[in-house]
């Protein structure tokens, strides 16, 4: 089996979907010649031509709005968007129309589309394109989102996004694209949807974490288990709406203990509402208070910031021996 | 007629039911086709104001005097075409395929589950403009598969300030889709004026800024609808592209029911359009070429109305709307806490 | 002193501001002569003019972009949109402008100024005008979020909005405009953000509520206490982003219970991140879980399920007792 | 030169630097202002893109080619006027008075909190087109005070496709207001032709969409953009409202530093707009009038090479960004939790 990068795998995902299904159309702004800003969709227009691979005029509310349109009429368009902070131009396309179809129209019309868009810190562009706004898309009802953490996953997830009768967000952490490799069979095959995984079984805390930081909390799980013999268990989230409650519920209720990282501002972030499925199932398990492992309450950092104010495998280590300490 | 940018008013009947330009080909048949779903557009939005005034439905938005737009617009599209537009496009809907009883349910605040598939009408529209993006979208499914369809929106001209109206115009010329776009300018957006709107003489001038063609049609003069929708539907049936067309018209009703245009709108311009009005200008146009009479008249107001209190009859008989249904309805896959959250708020009925 | 409706209240603050700083101006759709929809403006414009109150063109990005420049140039804009579903065609000028213009400009300009919206459910309008999306912009770091419950809070907490620094997203819940009275001092003063209220003092069950909330947790407050003799606190959390933690921990710590109650859906509403609140400081006060009483995870009811789904009295109640049940 | 709505190019300097067209008033030392900051422009541009090869800078987005553009577009500005723009308005904030400092520092990776208030340049735009509705709310303020100031934005051929330039255009034309909407049109978007973008001719035609009076310029002809500016600057001061300025430029390097253009750009257009070089062109002209020498030339080159590379050194020397600084500038009245949150992470350093 080749051994691909997560660019590599999604390109072949992508691929895979043009050649199987003529529904498909991959669009966006930069992803034809030049085959996307990351290469994600490198060589796809050139393989299946103009009419299935293009680019969009500059406007993300016309991407995203159109490909409702599509996908409405018949298509399954995989949408991009740049960069996740531009997919705010495009959050009311988004929540209240793609989201909003299927009970809009009491059913008879439905919005299987898949927005891919890259994000997450770590690569240091100028500001404004690594926020982790995926919080704001998870309350949105009707729609799921999606954030790989590992090239394997990353094609299955979305194999599965586009099979999804309805819009899948399917977020694409930048750092991952490139920094591993891992097996991936070249036919197509699904991960599911909803379904959290356990990347690393432990006996003492859950740490539950999604796209980068799933290697963060593998590293910092590796080193406390090496210097303090602490067993801890990661949970990789996978799809961030709707949360796979029993998972989350099923690994604290046998730890007692429980870590969430993610790069998002604390406030108002994925990890409250985790906690908020722990308090719900497994309260009475929990030993000590969830800890948060999150950016702060601020923008997202300049890049001469990015080290110091995104979570760190030190700080994931930090909070997962806070929650043996009491 | 060619298609123009600048603001030449094509008209084929005058105000006064007067032909001043070339009646498109419509048989008989055709043209009381027209008329029934016009005087059916005044009678439905009339007694839909009343039924809410006494209760019995949900806020509704006027159609009383854009009856030639709304049908105009709607009334050349095969079942294939596809249509979508905001509230104001109800009439619109009915004459493309959406059945009476559907529009009742919509606006009577159930669930919208009986719009046809087969009508390709999408649930009209709130958030405006986005409609007109969606519609770019269908246009361009259709491209790609080749087909002969054309996809129309209707928009009124406050929602044409909208980013969204714009994008759409930009995507659909680059794109070479086969849509058209109807502006119902009826003056008005609530309470905000066509000229504290924007500043452009004509939307057919919007569109030309962004290489889409238009024809300024007077909107309240079903025939011109027609001939004009017709050289859209040609053009964008035959690969030529998208279409603006502005409809000059004018709300002579409330914004919705929860509106009084009485703090806002001078009396005077009621009166002047009141003198335009499409039903009247039509109807002498048809007693004239003798394809009606007052007697056939009266009896076609008796068959609406009628109609319309049937369909009523059947709406206000509807069963409760189902609780279950809202759960079902958000996604094709609900996850378990969704059928917990649903089976608790089952259990409580 | 007058008494006077949520309504009068806020066109009694509304009007206050532009008497007294003549940098305050009032815009949006039709708030100018028409009054605005629910005639919260109402002579607004015939008082100080077509300069200081004025309709815009319909274009919700247009009127929070352009009160950005507002801000920035001196000005005390107070934006109206005109629901809150709306915002979302202005949320990516909302959330990665007006709230980030202190962080971009390294603090050399700021952004002062208010977007008022009516939201909330009970009204029965059209669809997309009753969705309670605030959690989407709590999470937005640099805005701030305020809901008040009632007529004295509101004007209170708008003469706060206008004079606080950055950016303020005012909720007025449509169905508290007219639905009680209260007196309202004619002169200016202000409740300050960030801090909750306790409205009702309890000893056994905490219930944070905001916005039309907190009238339903009243009730149910009176009848549980009425029907079983069960003390609940009714906390108001008036500001939704920066959330109060002091007050929530400081309520919890003495009741060891707690029911969150908003309109919004579940999943990622601001009851989640209540919890983590809980979690965070209370955790070893807890007694039993934090309920939820919420708007399942869907759209926004039509208006013939509004009653059905969306919280109401007995429900609080409902969950009042769990908490103590355990 | 009067505004017009056609496709007519403005030039005042044929590319091979005759003049063709009215030379507007500038006296010598002011030529000599503009051609020392566009060869400043130059250099600035390529030493970025050198110091991002080596790791010494973040990302860059290149001036090279569009440096009669950027100069021009701010040159006739007053300090109390305003300027917003994109990565690509970079040259035209330093000639409107943003310290080179404040660029390093920004593009630097820093918190660009040295763009000194009195420069009135909005820190530039990451999210396109959302500075052109910031523009609309200055300019707006500007009216509203009764001062005699102007708003200038600059913006790409691209982001003219996003709904807020729309909406931008029509604000501007409905309330009347003091702003210039400078687009710089280099052709391309990224990867994205400028035929792809929009079917419209030219931006000017797109502005009287929504009634904005508009005049295409030649971008490469610093004195075609300066009149223009000019032009527009004195209606906007006398209460004539919003102009759009078209700029034809081209961009000769890569969009950024991420960025490969030879994936996607045809050599021969590089050679073709090599001959367009707006610097040449200009050069010829202060020749052609003896108010430039080979050694002058030579001199100034060394003069703006050296003041580059002088603020380099001490943007080296920087220390590290401050921590604390973060936390303090996302609100005026930070809440406990996020001093707290501050204290966590100073505490690890
Ligand atoms: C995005 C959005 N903003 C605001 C509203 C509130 N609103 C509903 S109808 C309306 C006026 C619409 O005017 P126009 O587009 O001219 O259509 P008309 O009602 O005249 O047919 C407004 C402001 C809305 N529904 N959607
Ligand atoms: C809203 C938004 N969408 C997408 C991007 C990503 N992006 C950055 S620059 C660019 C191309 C801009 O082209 P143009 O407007 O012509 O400006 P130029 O770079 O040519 O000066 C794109 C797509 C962005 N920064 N913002
Ligand atoms: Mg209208
Ligand atoms: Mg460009």
């Amino acid at each position: 089996m080749p051994k691909l990068t997560m660019a590599q795998a999604i390109n072949n995902a992508l691929a895979v979907e043009l050649e199987h299904d003529s529904r498909v159309l991959v669009f966006g702004e930069d992803v034809g010649k030049n085959g996307g800003v990351f290469r994600v969709t490198e060589g796809l227009q050139e393989r299946f031509g103009e009419k299935r691979v293009f680019d969009t005029p500059l406007a993300e509310s016309s991407i995203v709005g159109s490909a409702v349109g599509m996908a409405i009429n018949g298509l399954r368009p995989i949408a991009e968007i740049q960069f996740l902070p531009f997919a705010l131009v495009s959050f009311n396309q988004t929540v209240t129309q793609a989201a909003r179809m299927r009970y809009r129209s009491g059913g008879v019309y439905t919005v299987p589309m898949v927005i891919r868009t890259p994000f997450g810190g770590g690569v240091r562009p100028p500001e404004m394109h690594s926020d982790s706004f995926e919080a704001m898309f998870a309350h949105a009802q009707g729609l799921k989102v999606v954030a790989p953490s590992n090239p394997y996953d990353a094609k299955g997830l979305l194999h599965a996004a586009v099979d999804d009768p309805d819009p899948v967000l399917f977020l694409e952490h930048m750092k991952l694209y490139r920094s591993l490799r891992q097996e991936v069979p070249a036919e197509r095959y699904t991960v599911p949807l909803g379904r959290a995984a356990t990347v690393r079984p432990g006996r003492d805390v859950s740490v539950f974490a999604y796209g980068a930081m799933v290697q963060l909390a593998l590293d910092a799980a590796a080193q406390v288990e090496k210097e303090s013999g602490i067993s801890a268990e990661v949970v990789d989230l996978r799809t961030l709406a709707p949360l796979d409650e029993a998972a989350i519920a099923a690994s604290v209720d046998k730890t007692g203990r429980a870590v969430v990282v993610h790069e998002a501002p604390r406030a108002g972030g994925l990890a409250a509402e985790v906690i908020a499925v722990i308090n719900e199932h497994s309260l009475y398990s929990l030993l000590a208070p969830v800890e948060r492992v999150t950016s702060p309450d601020t923008a997202f950092p300049v890049p001469k910031l990015e080290d110091i104010i995104l979570p760190n495998v030190a700080r994931v280590k930090a909070a997962i021996r806070r929650t043996l300490e009491e | 007629m060619s298609l123009i940018a600048d603001d030449t008013l094509y008209q084929v009947l005058s105000p006064t039911g007067e032909v001043v330009g070339s009646v498109p080909a419509i048989a008989p048949a055709g043209h009381l086709n027209l008329y029934r779903w016009m005087v059916f557009g005044r009678v439905f939005s009339d007694r839909m104001t009343a039924l809410q005034r006494q209760g019995r439905m949900g806020t509704f938005a006027e159609v009383k005097g854009q009856e030639a737009a709304c049908v105009g617009l709607a009334a050349r599209l095969t079942e294939e075409d596809w249509l979508m537009g905001s509230y104001r496009e109800s009439l619109a809907y009915m004459v493309k395929g959406v059945p009476l009883a559907a529009q009742l349910k919509h606006w009577g605040g159930y669930i919208p589950d009986n719009y046809p598939f087969e009508a390709r009408c999408l649930p009209f529209q709130i958030v405006l403009a986005t409609q007109v993006l969606h519609a770019v979208g269908i246009a361009h499914a259709i491209k790609y598969k080749g087909e002969p369809h054309v996809a129309v929106v209707g928009i009124g001209d406050g929602a044409t300030s909208e980013g969204d109206f714009n994008e759409a115009l930009n995507a659909a010329a680059v794109f070479e889709l086969p849509v058209i776009f109807v502006v119902q300018n009826n003056g008005w957006a609530i309470s905000v004026p066509r000229h504290a709107q924007t500043r452009v003489d004509s939307f057919v001038r919007r569109a030309a800024g962004f290489a889409v063609p238009g024809l300024r049609v007077d909107g309240n003069d079903i025939l011109a609808m027609i001939g004009a929708m017709d050289t859209a539907l040609d053009r964008a049936r035959s690969g030529g592209g998208p279409t603006l067309i502005e409809a000059e018209t004018y709300r002579m009703g409330a914004h919705t029911t929860a509106d009084d245009p009485t703090r806002y709108r001078p009396p005077e311009d009621l009166e002047l359009w009141g003198r335009r009005d499409p039903i009247i200008r039509y109807r002498k146009f048809l007693m004239d070429r003798q394809l009606l009479t007052d007697l056939e008249d009266e009896q076609l107001q008796d068959d609406v109305t009628a109609e319309f209190e049937a369909a009523v009859a059947e709406f206000e008989a509807l069963p409760p709307q189902d609780v279950a249904q809202h759960f079902d309805l958000i996604l094709g896959n609900p996850p378990p806490q969704l059928a917990r959250q649903k089976a608790q708020i089952l259990n409580e009925q």
